[in-house]
């Protein structure tokens, strides 16, 4: 059992960051720390996605030998692939982020207020 | 059975179509144009259908199929006696109405006349249509086409109280067609098959009681467009159309529609054997009895002359269906050729009551003493109407009344001979006082100096009389409407 | 050619997009006919694309020439290629349409918009066609994000409506890139046909399971199925009129396809049917869909809102059409989205004419509007009859087959749900057509003053095209089941 | 309304923990993400992309694609906050 827990502890970490972002997103009034929260569960998501690339013993996927002296053995290396997707998907979400706080602005400009149900009064 | 290939179907589908369209560019402006449109049409239609008769007489059908829509279900068209019938009579008086909405449309100065001539264009589409078509799933589409058609027909006045009634007319009819819809998609699920084969073709599948069910969500869905007690309320309340359009309502399009529907089911895809195994037929017959005589009865109570013909149009509608419930030969051959002979004759009726609103704008019959001495021939005209739908002699009424009753001793149903006569003798007597009170009271504050309306009124209203006796002298006359049913009869019965 | 059009199809716009930005810095009046020439390129890559399938099979290119699992492929089999002829073609007409509304609405923006605007149907076009489940979720964000910023720029209440949008999307997006996570890690890999060879041997994995599940939140999301829809008719009712013409169409529907695609082609039919029985609980969601949608319809009085609870009803019918997950079910599902695309393109188009010309939504304010606008109002209302499901215009098909699939299935209470909805929507639309054709004139004004003030070519003509569309889908639809989707349906149902 | 957000996070974690079950070990060599598409990248990229960097040659070169949206993603972005914020000031 403690095996059990202490080989997935660190799945299990990113979860509860998850749980406190999503949290965050459709529970807080305040639009900011709505951003924040959807920020903490895409961080939350990345982690998890760079953790399934570790491996017991593997090293920085940078080839360091020259060619052909030792075959290149792949358990050597941590997986590049995870890598590569977070560095799309933290683009991509560095660009939501951004659009979001956009939107945030114009919210901003247009009722002086950045809480959700004191904006909803006001369009009543 | 032989059938004949043929693209006379759609042509005459067509006629109306591109009538409709023509119709509608040719706009409010050019109005002399779009009525030369309507009449065309309406010729061109009536000239192919009638061509296609004589191949019909020789027993054969013509068939045209347009596209495949699933597995076994195509947009077909099939021509029969029966469907000839409907179609005949649907696109003959066409013509007549066509000529007499032009000129009550003009003499009463109507407005949006364009979207009228377009909407009664596509109803008569739709109509033909359903008498064309080969499967329940085409015959499904006409039915809506021809229901969506007439609501801005219905609702034409554009008063609050038309819109109620178009509203209404929708929500009935949409229900019904919700009905008919589920149970297309039912028989299809229990048979893989939508085309009508005389005699039926649903027996054999699925169990007793689903097939009764199917049944009744036929006819829940159908009667509500025939007008079948109780759910017959909304016919009473188009009569705020205008007349021209109750006349298609009544004896033309809809809710002849609405009882065709119903025939083709009971007997093209149910069929007398599988009905008289279910033992249903009988529920049907009561059902529709009991709608008979009501429907006659508050017909009695009405003083609105539109609203009495409404319900003598629900009784009439129902006495079909009983003729087809009973299952006999006389009475489906009775039924069927009910339907053309009572279009004719009740658009006598309507047409006249709409000829006393253009000349002196009296809807009541109260208010119509003395009438008769005005308008001789509106009500010479009427007066034929009236006694044919009684089942006097010598108007063609008598004829299919006849075949009615002899087929319900042919079914030994004593009880609804019974109702077949006691209807006809409420006939009379919510008929002939109008008739009398017409031409043998005073009027009391009218000129009784000959008056009559407009000849592209009077003149339809005339010649559909006629009609209406020439058929009872000669009933195979023109369109040999009675051998079509005796084919149709025959076809259906033979089989089994 | 013909190898390279699916590709053709996505990155002709993404360039155009960036000559749009180009050109539109020297010459605001080039961005137009720059999109036009964009989307049309693509329209007819998607048709060759399209024409290719049914002739030789599914096409299957390997981006970069590397061979999947390692690189990125896209796979066009005939479910993408019908999905991405009809998007591309209706992405199209709306762009023809754009112009006037455009330039009423958004006079300083034109540039950004179309740009956007062509980024937004990259993003679509590049969902539809991937094989690679990281490189789907890269497109839907580009897609969302240019959704997100169009929605934004809409009227008064536009940017919370877009900010809600935006929180509800990402959680979507967020719940897919866990799946892709979950299914990552017991799998090892990202290409779809891959992940479909390798899955059977997992199904009773729990990782599997729970990847499936989210999967399914997430798109549900993103296609705003109920109860997750909350976000769409706020954020469409306030969007400009160009945008909630194009998105209401083919974002939702495009959000329909890959849940077909994650349900039957990365998982396989015995899976999702059986074995994890998601249909069964996405068939009641989507019922209480349609008649949810169709209620919340009836209670609204802005045409636009009424139409963008009328999108989640019909979200509800392909959802209905897939949980019921028989064969002639799925036909339907399938025929429904690509109805559905024409008639809710219909539908928007023709109220954005309604506000181009006068400036209301309200629908009681609708007096007159045949006589002003004969011929926008006569293909609303065929864009109206064909929802209700009048024959033989093409909405009425898509639901004969719902209808027959629920036979088949047993699910009589489906059928009642559908001829409910039918009779609802009939209601709706009769609703706003009475206000339109039969409100008595006001008294002393005779019809025949109020002047003839169509709305201009550009906004008809796509229009025209649109309701030829919503015809001949209709009638040929028997011919379209033939050719294309009995193909896209797996064999193994 | 609290509560309801509540439950819907517990729920999400509670199904997310579910799936870790049966999750390989946390770093795993033997792990299906380790063994099944990954290895070419590693083995094979100074052979067919001569590229040291195995996350270079993924990123620029095997799924060079996925890159290329990303770059739109940020373009998409750039476009969207001018569209948005921009209007904003004219407005005034």
């Amino acid at each position: 059992m403690f095996d059990f827990i202490l080989s997935r502890y660190n799945y299990w970490i990113y979860i509860i960051l998850m749980m406190i972002g999503l949290y965050a997103m459709i529970g807080k009034k305040n639009l900011i720390k709505k951003i924040i929260g959807m920020n903490i569960f895409q961080t939350a998501i990345i982690l998890f996605f760079i953790s399934t690339a570790a491996k017991r013993g593997g090293t920085l996927p940078i080839i360091e030998h020259a060619h052909g002296a030792h075959p290149i053995q792949a358990a050597s290396y941590v997986n590049p692939l995870p890598h590569v997707l977070m560095l799309t998907a933290i683009v991509v979400m560095v660009s939501t982020l951004g659009v979001a706080l956009a939107i945030v602005i114009a919210i901003y400009r247009r009722y002086n207020t950045l809480e959700e149900d004191e904006i909803l009064n006001l369009k009543r | 059975m032989e059938v004949v290939y043929s693209i006379s179907p759609l042509l005459a589908m067509l006629a109306s179509l591109m009538g409709a369209i023509l119709i509608l560019f040719a706009g409010e402006r050019n109005r002399n144009l779009r009525e030369f449109w309507t009449i065309l049409a309406s010729v061109v239609k009536f000239s192919i259908l009638s061509s296609m008769a004589p191949l019909i007489l020789a027993g054969k059908t013509i068939e045209y199929t347009i596209v495949n829509i699933c597995p076994g279900v195509y947009l077909q068209f099939r021509v029969d006696a029966f469907g000839m019938i409907f179609a005949l009579l649907a696109s003959g008086l066409w013509i007549a109405v066509s000529i007499y909405s032009i000129g009550y449309m003009r003499d009463l100065k109507e407005h949006a006349q364009t979207r009228y001539f377009f909407c009664f264009a596509m109803a008569i589409f739709g109509a033909v249509g359903a008498a064309l078509s080969a499967n329940l799933l085409t015959l499904y589409m006409f039915y809506e086409i021809l229901t969506i058609s007439t609501f801005p027909l219905v609702a034409h006045k554009e008063t609050p109280d038309a819109i109620k009634a178009g509203r209404k007319y929708l929500a009935y009819l949409l229900t019904g067609a919700a009905f008919v819809l589920f149970s297309i998609g039912l028989t299809y699920y229990l048979t893989g098959s939508l085309d009508f084969v005389a005699g039926g073709f649903v027996g054999g599948h699925g169990s007793r009681n689903l097939l009764r069910l199917l049944f009744i969500t036929f006819m829940i869905g159908f009667g509500s467009k025939a007008a079948v007690m109780p759910i017959h309320e909304w016919l009473p309340s188009a009569m705020i159309a205008p007349t021209p359009v109750s006349g298609l309502l009544h004896a033309v399009a809809v809710v002849k529609a609405g009882v065709f529907c119903c025939l083709r089911v009971i007997l093209y895809v149910f069929g007398p054997n599988l009905l008289s195994d279910l033992g249903i037929w009988l529920i049907l017959a009561y059902f529709v009895s009991f709608t008979v005589i009501m429907a006659n009865l508050i017909a009695l109570t009405q003083d609105n002359l539109k609203r009495r013909l409404a319900f003598s149009t629900i009784n009439n509608l129902s006495i079909i269906i009983l003729g087809a419930a009973l299952l006999s030969s006389n009475a489906i051959k009775g039924s069927m050729i009910h339907i053309p002979f009572h279009g004719f004759m009740k658009i006598t009726l309507f047409l006249c009551a709409g000829s006393i609103y253009v000349k002196t704008h009296k809807e009541l019959i109260s208010e119509m003493d003395g009438i008769g001495r005005l308008m001789p021939f509106t009500m010479g005209s009427f007066t034929i109407g009236a006694l044919g739908l009684t089942g006097i002699p010598p108007v063609c009424g008598f004829i299919s009344k006849w075949y009615l009753c002899l087929g319900a001793i042919e079914a030994k149903q004593l009880i609804f001979l019974s109702v077949f006569l006691i209807s006809a003798l409420l006939d009379a007597a919510y008929f002939f006082p109008i008739v009398y009170g017409s031409f043998f009271k005073k009027p009391n504050g009218m000129n009784p100096r000959f008056n009559e309306a407009p000849l592209l009124v009077v003149v339809p209203i005339v010649v559909t009389a006629i009609f209406s006796i020439i058929f009872f002298v000669f009933p195979n006359a023109f369109l040999s409407f009675f051998k079509m049913a005796t084919i149709a009869t025959h076809d259906i019965l033979g089989r089994g | 050619m013909s190898l390279h059009s699916p590709v053709l199809a996505v990155v002709i716009p993404l360039i155009c997009a960036f000559l749009a930005l180009l050109f539109g810095w020297w010459r605001k009046n080039l961005c137009y006919p720059i999109t036009l020439v964009a989307l049309s390129s693509s329209f007819l890559a998607s048709l060759n694309t399209l024409h290719t399938v049914i002739t030789t099979g599914t096409i299957r290119y390997h981006l970069g020439n590397w061979n999947p699992p390692w690189g990125i492929e896209y796979v066009v089999d005939h479910l993408n290629a019908l999905v991405l002829g009809i998007i591309s073609c209706i992405i199209l007409v709306v762009g023809v349409y754009s112009k006037r509304s455009v330039e009423q609405e958004l006079p300083e923006k034109i540039v950004f918009f179309y740009t956007l605007y062509l980024l937004l149907a990259t993003g679509l076009f590049g969902i539809v066609v991937t094989g690679d489940m990281f490189n789907l979720y890269v497109f839907l964000e580009i897609a969302s994000l240019a959704g997100y910023a169009l929605i934004a720029i809409g009227e008064d209440g536009a940017p919370l409506a877009s900010f809600r949008y935006v929180i509800m999307g990402t959680i979507g997006a967020c719940f897919y890139l866990l799946g892709v996570g979950y299914l990552y890690i017991a799998t090892g890999s990202l290409n779809m046909a891959d992940l479909s060879q390798m899955l059977p041997e997992l199904y009773d994995s729990r990782v599997v399971l729970v990847a499936f599940t989210f999967f399914m939140v997430g798109l549900a999301l993103k296609m705003a199925l109920f109860p997750l829809h909350t976000w769409l008719p706020d954020a469409y009712t306030h969007a400009p009129s160009t945008v909630s013409a194009l998105l209401a169409p083919t974002m939702t529907k495009v959000g329909a396809y890959v849940m077909i695609r994650i349900m039957f082609t990365v998982f396989k039919p015995d899976f999702s049917i059986s074995l994890f029985p998601i249909t069964s609980i996405l068939g009641w969601l989507a019922a209480a869909a349609i008649l949810f949608g169709s209620i919340m319809a009836l209670a609204q009085v802005d045409l636009k809102r009424m139409l963008c609870f009328v999108v989640v009803a019909e979200i509800g019918y392909i959802g209905i059409g897939v949980g019921i997950a028989n064969r002639t079910a799925l036909i339907g599902a399938i025929l429904h989205i690509v109805n559905d695309v024409f008639m809710m393109a219909c539908l928007f188009l023709a109220v954005g004419a309604i506000v181009y010309k006068i400036g209301t939504r309200n629908i009681y304010r609708f007096r007159y509007l045949h006589r002003k606008m004969p011929l926008m109002m006569a293909l609303f209302v065929a864009g109206g009859l064909s929802v209700v499901g009048i024959p033989p215009l093409c909405g009425f098909f898509s639901k004969w087959y719902l209808i027959l699939g629920a036979f088949k299935a047993d699910k009589w209470i489906f059928v009642a749900v559908i001829l409910v909805s039918s009779l609802l929507n009939a209601i709706l639309f009769f609703r706003v057509i009475e206000n339109v054709y039969l409100e008595p004139p006001e008294a002393g004004r005779s019809l025949e003053e109020i002047p003839t003030d169509e709305a201009p070519l550009s906004m008809l003509l796509p229009m025209f095209v649109v309701v030829a569309g919503i015809i001949l889908l209709g009638v040929f639809s028997g011919r379209i089941i033939d050719v294309v989707i009995q193909f896209a349906i797996p064999p193994s149902i | 309304m609290r509560a309801l957000n509540l439950f819907a996070v517990i729920i999400t974690g509670i199904i997310l923990i579910y799936g870790t079950q049966d999750m390989p070990d946390w770093a795993d060599p033997r792990s299906p993400a380790s063994t099944h598409v990954s290895p070419r990248y590693i083995e094979k990229t100074l052979e067919e992309t001569a590229t040291p960097n195995a996350v270079t040659s993924v990123l620029a070169d095997y799924r060079g694609y996925d890159t290329l949206g990303e770059t739109t993603v940020i373009f998409a972005a750039g476009i969207s906050c001018i569209l948005i914020l921009r209007a904003r000031r004219q407005e005034r």
